[in-house]
């Protein structure tokens, strides 16, 4: 099938040779396609997990007659919108199995895919402010560490030197009590993840068809044969949809339903200034959580607004009540200014855990619910679902996080660690 | 005189008050009226700052919001300000700025030297390099860190505070410039009520900063009036110094005000004030932004914008050069032509340089006339001069507009005032969903269709004569009103306002020079963020196709300024090297808030600080305090943690007061508790489906414990309800779901079971909660109260009415402790009354007040859960070893999820004791459980684990330390060991059942 | 930053108001008789969906009554809002996602 | 009854009545803070449908019970009702009155379907006036309180600052003609209430008067 188009290897030496050309001679980052009228797997969305699960199903499983079916541009969904933490200090096995391999994999990424994502493991510090709090992280740090994933309890005077500027001082309306921290965790630029992905899946021959929507499922005796698209049908026996936020939509245009709901997520940016703050600071009591990106923006976000929306903008009421937080903690913010704020639309599971695997249509597949929190599983999720795809049966990293369980009632109730989105 | 640059005479700056401030420790000085950009450019400052990547010297390009470059540091310490936009700070006495980005100052910068590897840093370069080896990336980010980022934070705490202001009006008219006033005027006369919100200090807009006349006069004269009739009516208001930064859903716009009497001090007032408005109406009449000419090194120095150049001469009295070129696409610029040739003999025009042919409107006429040459059909093909513009080179430009004919020919100036023509300011329109179209004509994007009840007018709607701004506003406030409802609307005469004729611009959107684009010069179309047009042509080429690609991929739009000039130009030349054949096509990026920064202090508003959250008191906070104790936040709520005497720590405090409560008698302020009053026919019937035991057979004045379920059968809140009469309870509910459980109740009531006669009424704070608990609590109450106390007058689990210390009372005979207890409940404003009685009649016999962590022990102690510790949501009462709570003969919210596959499992969490083999070892909560003894693993492997300890104290009645854990099978496991690998190594602890004290009950009755 | 029109005390702002999800799910009149599937659908599963969009809300820091809104989630219109019980207006029934 | 020398009101602790003295003779503020304590409030719940209904409250309370959202009825220094929803209300008597009413309540509505709860411990009202009472309420409440839409006799329930607050609009001040509310906020919140007004209305100038009950 359609072999490498281009290898040129990014590296310090390609960029002087580039240089001495003007930058001319820069190959395209993907093509752009038509799509073909088969192919062997589909995926629909072109976001950074539906990105990554064609780079692996290629990579791993040699399965190369690939689309991604992106309705816009590709890494525009939440990929392309969030506050770009990653950790993996989760609670449940379930979940610390498939967040840490996606740790893993995200700290050979850059590499893997010769694409600098710019991977910044500087630390995720969780705050508590009350006894329950406390508590809650207690037991996740324990949980963790049982598990392989570096995590560790924080005082506040720890707290207070690693972060000079946070205020715990013990007369605020909630004072720190104390912090989990994984060191591990930290952040990735968003974009370099799905541009990564979308590269490294192009060069191994899928077809990422960009400004295509998906608008039916084609489907006979129960079992899916082709998606349509405003570019036409294109058949297929296997697809995985990775729409996020759209999910619902899908499903309904396959008959069924899902138990996701749809939720604007806000963040925003301030101004960029100098280094002033090296860790990811998160805080659920308060609502609030900060880091600062390499350019110099902080990035600041907080919880889900408060009802369903797909209008990728939410209320600012929302946003005045994080920033009353994010002061509180850090007032030497005060003066600072918000630059730009944005939404994404957040597919919300019940339990705060993802849905990856089968669906009553066979040969159609899932993976989605992620919320808030889906950025730092990215390459985990596309591995994992890649594995499903490519064998018809989930991989057991991914095995437990089926529709079913809302049926059998094994949920995975990750709300104490899904925090304020993240 | 110092102000090299400031004209004799003219502008609307009081030269009679002058003010000193410094520049990079420089001392200067400006006039009040003056902005910083105004008052540098009179002393004659070119470089203003270093640019983002390439650190360039960089000069003042704009007047207003647009200003790509001055972005400054004013002020130091805690009212530090970074990243201040020279051209929007009012010039104040002492104020200092310094430039961000550059080290030690703009004049020479020691990162300049970056300069010169410029080609080996095009957009996104940082994507493909730095990956080697892989370890090495921690080191390349702190430097890639170190050098990014502009103004540094304040480094103190800030000592100014801000507030918000609610507001409401009929119509909101956002811009105060002509098209503003006359939409606000013609609102304000039919009645409505008004809010003009316009972000300079003063009102008049464009035409502060032009020579136009209204009505035969200054058209400042017209707009004077204008503000006058507008403040003159009732209700209006008129807010300057008011920026909208944001249009949300249903026509909720947000102003940001500056209060304080100069930008960074607030004094007394608060330093910024946030509006929120809700109008019915909305009129953006926000004006329009001009945007540059892309051509080479078009960033020098004394590279500016033609608008902005008529705003320093007109306004502020600043010539910023001696000898000026205009290169322009369109008529307007011939203005400041005219307006510099008007302004003296301190400045003259070098040439004005069209990109058309035989220019031909009124304007070119009258420069012509003038005597100011025009070079036409001429393009700027490269300046002279890096550190400020000297001189440019122009050469004839071909049919096409891509290329360079002719011979160079060089002009001296230096300033080169440059326009490619005008951008509606459609940002506010596009903010709320409002969809833009676009003139392929006149190259910019107009507001289209919306989504809020808004309409544009003036220059953010495309209309550019002065004459038709004024219309236009007068006419979409006239509508606006009437949409709102006031439908009379004056006669109003239109003011006589002279048109002169202007022609057609021509799009040049990237002006060639005499190599490719990139080869000779940079063109930059986002100066803030260093983006040059090669940049976006080189991620078209690498395949970053859309512009929301393009935009991420060169960074382009994403600095401070959000490209209010570049993003334009930028979106052609993307459309130009994708080879589309309507620019238009490619699409704008998103425009979202603000419209500019805003103050992450005035968003939070007064809710910081004292005022962040309340702080939930009872009424009997005030004696806590004053007894020493310490706190627990328990949700809003302050409630007693434990009460430390002299000198002791906690486990000393909390031990000496768990004895107490054993041995004697203790007090706990209860009040917090939810409770809920539930009167009518069919409230039995009500708490039988939301209960999982049965209520129809409980007495009156009976008691009885509850646990409500989720629907999806997991344990969501517990608590005793009592029976008053046959049609009436009040329940009790945890602390911190008081609310949600009242929301919980009507839910179900409104929504699903409209026919049940039930009326819920909150009463939590109705009533204070005193309770008192140990042997004693008998004689103590008996000293308070005349009704029989005896076992069986007043049973466990009862209720009656009595009077305590003179008080109207509820006794409840219920225990959280497994001792005697009285839960004495009295109106509110009696707490403390009732609360020191017994404090001082309970002296005798030992009392002791206890807080939250005596209570948790001692309820621990004999194995009463708490919601949120023992449980999280994954509990049900099996779980817990509740089934006796749980009806098998009714239906109840939550029963039908028991019989789902996952309950069925065998191996199930379930509530167990833990001891551990070392008395004194308290386990943390929170520790994980393993079933042999394993150390903690290694990163990277695994440990299975069959449960967490949910609750663990130190227990002065038992001498020893014991914990409630959940676990896997754990009532099979009774009597075996488990193992809890800790910071200090494994800890191994006995499983037992979960009541430790008292497990017959004998002390409840005393 | 809705502005939504409680049926009883008038047009109000959002941050009054809390929304509790899809409007018209009946609680099953006799759960034993479901499936757990048909159990797990009144439970969890959602319409979502994007478009006109029947909720409830509850005016909890007013009035503190539940009633139904339909709204465009597409866009945050609201077409209209009905008490608790009464049907969806005509020409606004419900649906799956689109 | 409880001897009121027992009884302590929410903001007993902040001594308003020492600071009212102390302010007596404060001229030009813009706000004028006092606590009404201890006022009677019941809550009554029933169905307005039922005609039974209002004439049984009419005769009880001898207050016309108000059926038109956010309005009041009855003299705010007398008995008086503030409409809460559609089935609510909330009926404030003079301190210590509250009892008596209530008993006559629910004897009146005892064939009714309906609730009758005394609920003053429950909170305290605020009496907020002077010149700028506008302007400080609307810093931290979403209701619009222009006089076009909110006049004297009008209530809601909404929100001041983070707390719940039941607004009502009293009377227009006698002097200023500026309007004057009755802001009732729980017991627990009262302290951040009122430490919220006077913040809000430092720029303004505040005046602690004594309360008239
Ligand atoms: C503000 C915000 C902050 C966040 N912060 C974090 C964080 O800090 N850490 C973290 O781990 N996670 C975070 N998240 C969550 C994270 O962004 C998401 O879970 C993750 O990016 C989801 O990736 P995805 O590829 O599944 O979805 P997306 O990136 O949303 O991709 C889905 C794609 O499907 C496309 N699509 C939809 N419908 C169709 C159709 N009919 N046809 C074709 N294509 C279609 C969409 O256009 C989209 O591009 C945040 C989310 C938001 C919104
Ligand atoms: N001939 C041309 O090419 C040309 C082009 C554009 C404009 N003009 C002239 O400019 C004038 C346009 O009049 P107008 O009234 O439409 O606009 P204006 O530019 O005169 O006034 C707009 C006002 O709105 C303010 N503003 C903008 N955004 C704001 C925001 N978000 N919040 C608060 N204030 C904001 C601006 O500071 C300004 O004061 C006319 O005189 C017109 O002739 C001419
Ligand atoms: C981690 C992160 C950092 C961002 N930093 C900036 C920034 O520095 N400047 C900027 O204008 N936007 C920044 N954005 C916001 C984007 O411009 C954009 O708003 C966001 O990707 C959502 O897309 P949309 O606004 O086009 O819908 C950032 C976004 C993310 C996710
Ligand atoms: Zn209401």
């Amino acid at each position: 099938m359609a072999s490498a188009p281009r290898m040129s290897k990014y590296s310090i030496f390609s960029l002087v040779r580039n240089a001495l050309a003007y930058h001319e001679g820069w190959e395209q980052v993907w093509r752009s396609p038509e799509p073909k009228p088969e192919y062997d797997v589909i995926i629909v969305g072109g976001g950074g997990h539906g990105l990554a699960t064609a780079f692996y199903l290629a990579k791993e499983h040699g399965i190369t007659n690939v689309a991604v079916i992106e309705k816009g541009w590709l890494g525009g969904g939440n990929t392309g919108r969030n506050t770009t933490i990653i950790r993996s200090n989760y609670l449940w096995d379930e979940s610390a199995g498939i967040y840490e391999k996606s740790l893993q994999l995200y700290e050979g990424l850059s590499q893997e895919l010769n694409f600098n994502i710019m991977l910044s493991q500087r630390g995720v510090l969780n705050l508590a402010h009350n006894l329950h709090d406390m508590r809650e992280l207690e037991r996740r740090v324990n949980a963790n560490r049982l598990n392989g994933i570096d995590s560790e309890i924080l005082s506040t005077a720890e707290i207070q030197d690693f972060i000079p500027i946070i205020n715990t001082s013990p007369k605020s309306r909630y004072p720190i009590l104390g912090g989990s921290l994984q060191r591990r965790g930290g952040t990735a630029r968003h974009d370099a993840i799905a541009w990564g992905f979308a590269r490294g899946a192009d060069q191994r021959g899928v077809d990422i068809i960009q400004q295509c929507e998906v608008t039916g499922i084609r489907q006979s005796r129960g079992k899916v044969t082709g998606v349509e698209t405003t570019k036409g049908l294109i058949k297929a026996k296997t697809v995985g949809v990775v729409v996020a936020g759209h999910s619902s939509v899908l499903a309904g245009m396959a008959g069924f339903r899902l138990t996701v709901n749809s939720y604007p997520l806000q963040a925003l940016v301030s101004e960029p200034i100098k280094p002033v703050l090296d860790t990811v600071v998160m805080s659920n009591a308060v609502h609030v959580y900060v880091s600062q990106s390499d350019k110099g923006e902080l990035v600041i976000g907080a919880g889900i607004d408060g009802c369903h929306g797909y209008t990728q903008r939410g209320s600012l009421h929302v946003i005045e009540g994080q920033l009353g937080a994010l002061c509180e903690l850090f007032p030497i913010f005060s003066r600072l200014r918000m630059m730009r704020q944005w939404g994404g639309i957040v597919d919300t599971c019940p339990d705060a855990s993802p849905i990856i695997g089968k669906t009553p249509v066979g040969g159609l597949y899932f993976n989605c619910g992620w919320g808030t929190g889906g950025f730092k599983a990215t390459p985990g999720s596309g591995w994992a679902f890649a594995h499903t795809l490519a064998n018809g049966e989930p991989h057991p990293l991914n095995a437990p996080f089926t529709l079913d369980r809302f049926t059998t009632g094994k949920l995975i109730d990750e709300h104490g660690a899904a925090a304020v989105a993240h | 005189m110092s102000q090299v640059n400031r004209l004799p005479d003219g502008g609307r700056i009081d030269r009679d008050q002058s003010l000193a401030f410094t520049f990079n420790g420089r001392r200067l000085t400006g006039y009040a009226g003056d902005t910083v950009a105004s008052a540098l450019l009179a002393n004659g400052v070119r470089i203003v700052g270093r640019s983002f990547k390439y650190h360039r010297p960089r000069g003042i390009v704009g007047a207003g919001p647009e200003e790509p470059n001055a972005l400054l540091q004013l002020e130091t310490g805690g009212r530090a300000l970074p990243n201040q936009q020279a051209t929007r700070v009012e010039l104040y006495d002492g104020l200092s700025a310094d430039s961000v980005n550059c080290w030690p100052g703009p004049d020479f910068d020691l990162m300049s030297g970056i300069g010169l590897f410029h080609r080996l840093t095009p957009a996104g370069f940082y994507y493909k390099t730095f990956m080697w080896p892989a370890s090495f990336w921690k080191y390349y980010e702190h430097v890639i860190r170190r050098a990014a980022g502009l103004g540094r934070a304040p480094t103190a705490p800030d000592p100014d505070h801000y507030d918000k202001m609610n507001a409401h009006c009929d119509v909101l008219v956002v811009g105060g410039g002509p098209a503003g006033l006359a939409a606000a005027a013609a609102a304000a006369a039919s009645g409505a009520r008004v809010i003009l919100a316009d972000d300079q200090p003063e009102l008049g807009g464009r035409l502060l900063s032009e020579r136009a006349e209204i009505d035969g006069g200054p058209a400042m004269d017209w707009a004077a009036a204008a503000e006058a009739a507008i403040a003159g009516t009732e209700d209006a208001i008129v807010l300057k110094r008011t920026t909208a930064f944001g249009y949300y859903d249903h026509n909720f716009v947000g102003l940001i005000e500056q209060r304080g009497a100069i930008l960074p001090d607030g004094g007394d007032r608060s330093r910024q004030r946030i509006w929120r408005v809700r109008a019915k109406q909305v009129v953006l009449a926000t004006g329009a932004i001009e945007r540059p000419l892309i051509f080479a090194d078009n960033d020098r120095p004394g590279v500016m914008l033609a608008g902005a150049v008529r705003s320093y001469v007109n306004r502020y009295g600043v010539a910023p050069g001696k000898r000026v070129a205009v290169f322009t696409n369109n008529d307007d610029a011939y203005r400041t032509a005219l307006d510099l040739a008007d302004a003296g003999v301190a400045v003259a025009v070098a040439a004005v340089v069209d990109v058309r042919h035989d220019p031909s409107g009124d304007l070119v006429t009258q420069a012509m006339a003038r005597g100011i040459e025009i070079v036409d059909g001429a393009a700027v093909t490269g300046v002279q001069g890096s550190r400020g513009v000297r001189g440019i080179e122009v050469m004839g430009l071909n049919e096409a507009g891509d290329g360079v004919t002719g011979a160079a020919r060089d002009i001296e100036c230096d300033v080169i005032c440059s326009s490619g023509g005008w951008n509606p300011a459609i940002h506010l329109h596009s903010h709320a969903g409002g969809k833009a179209t676009f003139d392929a004509e006149r190259g910019i994007f107009l507001p289209g269709e919306t989504l809020q009840a808004a309409t544009s007018a003036g220059a953010a709607a495309g209309t550019f004569d002065l004459a038709g701004c004024v219309d236009g506003g007068a006419e979409a406030g006239k509508a606006a009103a009437a949409q709102a409802g006031y439908k009379k609307s004056p006669r109003r005469k239109n003011p006589k306002i002279a048109t002169e004729d202007e022609a057609p611009l021509r799009l040049i959107w990237t002006v060639p020079t005499t190599a490719p684009t990139g080869r000779r010069g940079k063109h930059f179309l986002d100066q803030a963020h260093d983006v040059t047009a090669a940049d976006v042509q080189l991620a078209a080429r690498e395949g970053y196709r859309s512009i929301e690609h393009a935009k991420r991929y060169t960074t382009l739009g994403m600095a401070p300024d959000q490209g209010k000039t570049g993003n334009i130009p930028g979106m052609a030349v993307l459309g130009q090297a994708l080879g589309v054949d309507n620019v238009g096509d490619v699409g704008t990026t998103t425009f979202r808030p603000p419209f500019t920064p805003v103050t992450l202090g005035a968003l939070a508003g007064r809710d910081v600080g004292p005022l962040m959250d309340p702080v939930r008191m009872t009424p009997i906070h005030h004696w806590h305090e004053l007894a020493g104790c310490t706190w627990e936040d328990v949700g809003q709520w302050k409630r007693p943690w434990y009460y430390p005497k002299d000198g002791e720590d906690m486990h000393t405090a909390v031990s000496r007061e768990c004895k107490a409560v054993r041995d004697a008698v203790g007090i706990l302020d209860a009040s917090t508790l939810g409770k809920i009053d539930i009167q009518g026919p069919d409230a039995a019937e009500f708490l039988n489906r939301v209960y999982t035991n049965a209520w129809t057979k409980l007495g009156n004045g009976r008691c009885r414990y509850g646990l409500m379920l989720g629907e999806d059968g997991m344990i969501m809140d517990d608590g005793v309800t009592t029976r008053l009469a046959d049609d009436h309870f009040v329940m009790t509910t945890t602390t911190g779901n008081a609310a949600s459980v009242l929301e919980w109740l009507e839910e179900w009531l409104q929504t699903e079971w409209p026919e049940l006669k039930v009326f819920c009424t909150s009463v939590t704070e109705q009533w204070a909660n005193a309770t008192i608990c140990g042997p004693r609590a008998r004689d103590l109450l008996a000293e308070c109260t005349d009704i029989a106390l005896d076992a069986e007058s007043f049973p466990f689990m009862s209720m009656q009415d009595a009077t305590v210390a003179g008080i109207p009372a509820r006794i409840f005979r219920i225990s959280f402790t497994g001792e005697l207890s009285y839960e004495i409940n009295v109106p509110a404003s009696c707490g403390l009354s009732l609360w020191t009685a017994l404090i001082n009649a309970g002296d005798k016999y030992g009392i002791t007040p206890y807080g939250t962590e005596t209570m948790h022990v001692l309820r621990a102690e004999k194995g009463y859960i708490i919601v949120g510790q023992e449980t999280d949501g994954t509990t049900t009462p099996q779980d817990l070893g509740m089934d006796w709570i749980v009806s098998a003969k009714k239906d109840f919210i939550g029963r039908r999820s028991f019989a789902r596959e996952d309950n069925q499992r065998d191996d199930r969490k379930q509530l167990v004791g833990l001891l551990t083999d070392d008395p004194s070892t308290v386990l943390p909560e929170g520790a994980q459980i393993t079933e042999t003894r394993l150390e903690r693993p290694p990163p990277g492997s695994t440990v299975p684990m069959i449960g967490h300890v949910t609750s663990s104290y130190h227990s002065p009645n038992l001498g020893r330390s014991f914990a409630l854990a959940l676990v896997k099978r754990g009532r099979e496991r009774i009597g075996e060991n488990v193992y809890l690998p800790l910071d200090g190594g494994v800890a191994r602890a006995e499983v037992t059942g979960p009541v430790f004290v008292d497990p017959e009950g004998s002390r409840i009755d005393g | 930053m809705l502005l939504i029109p409680c049926p009883f005390c008038g047009e109000r702002e959002e941050s009054e108001f809390h929304q509790g999800g899809e409007a018209h799910i009946e609680r099953p009149k006799n759960p034993d008789k479901l499936s757990d599937a048909e159990w797990a659908d009144y439970l969890f599963l959602r319409d979502n969906k994007k478009g006109l969009y029947l909720e409830r809300w509850v005016h909890r820091h007013g009035c503190r009554r539940w009633f139904n809104v339909a709204r465009d989630t597409a866009t945050n219109e609201i077409k209209t809002v009905y008490k608790m019980g009464a049907k969806p207006p005509r020409g606004l029934t419900k649906g799956r996602a689109k | 009854m409880v001897d009121p020398y027992l009884r302590q009101s929410p903001l007993a602790h902040l001594h308003l009545d020492a600071r009212a003295a102390n302010d007596a003779d404060l001229v030009g503020a813009g706000l004028r803070l006092s606590e009404r304590a201890h006022l009677g409030m019941i809550n009554v719940r029933g169905v307005a449908a039922d005609p039974a209904f209002a004439p049984a409250f009419k005769k009880a309370t001898g207050v016309e019970l108000p059926t038109a959202a956010n309005t009041t009825a009855g003299k705010a220094d007398g008995v008086h009702a503030i409409w809460l929803g559609p089935d609510e209300w909330l009926v404030i008597t003079p301190p210590g009155r509250e009892h008596a009413l209530a008993d006559k309540l629910r004897a009146a509505t005892k064939a009714l379907h309906a609730a009758v709860t005394v609920t003053g411990e429950a909170r305290t009202v605020i009496r907020v006036a002077g010149a700028n009472a506008r302007d400080a309420i609307a810093k931290g409440c979403p209701l619009d309180l222009h006089p076009r839409v909110f006049g004297p006799g009008q209530c809601g329930q909404t929100i001041l600052g983070r707390a719940d607050m039941l607004i009502h609009q009293t009377a227009l001040d006698r002097k200023s003609g500026a309007p004057s509310y009755d802001v009732f906020v729980l017991r627990s919140f009262a302290e951040y209430a009122w430490t919220w007004l006077e913040d809000a209305g430092r720029e303004y100038g505040v005046q602690v008067v004594a309360a008239k009950g």
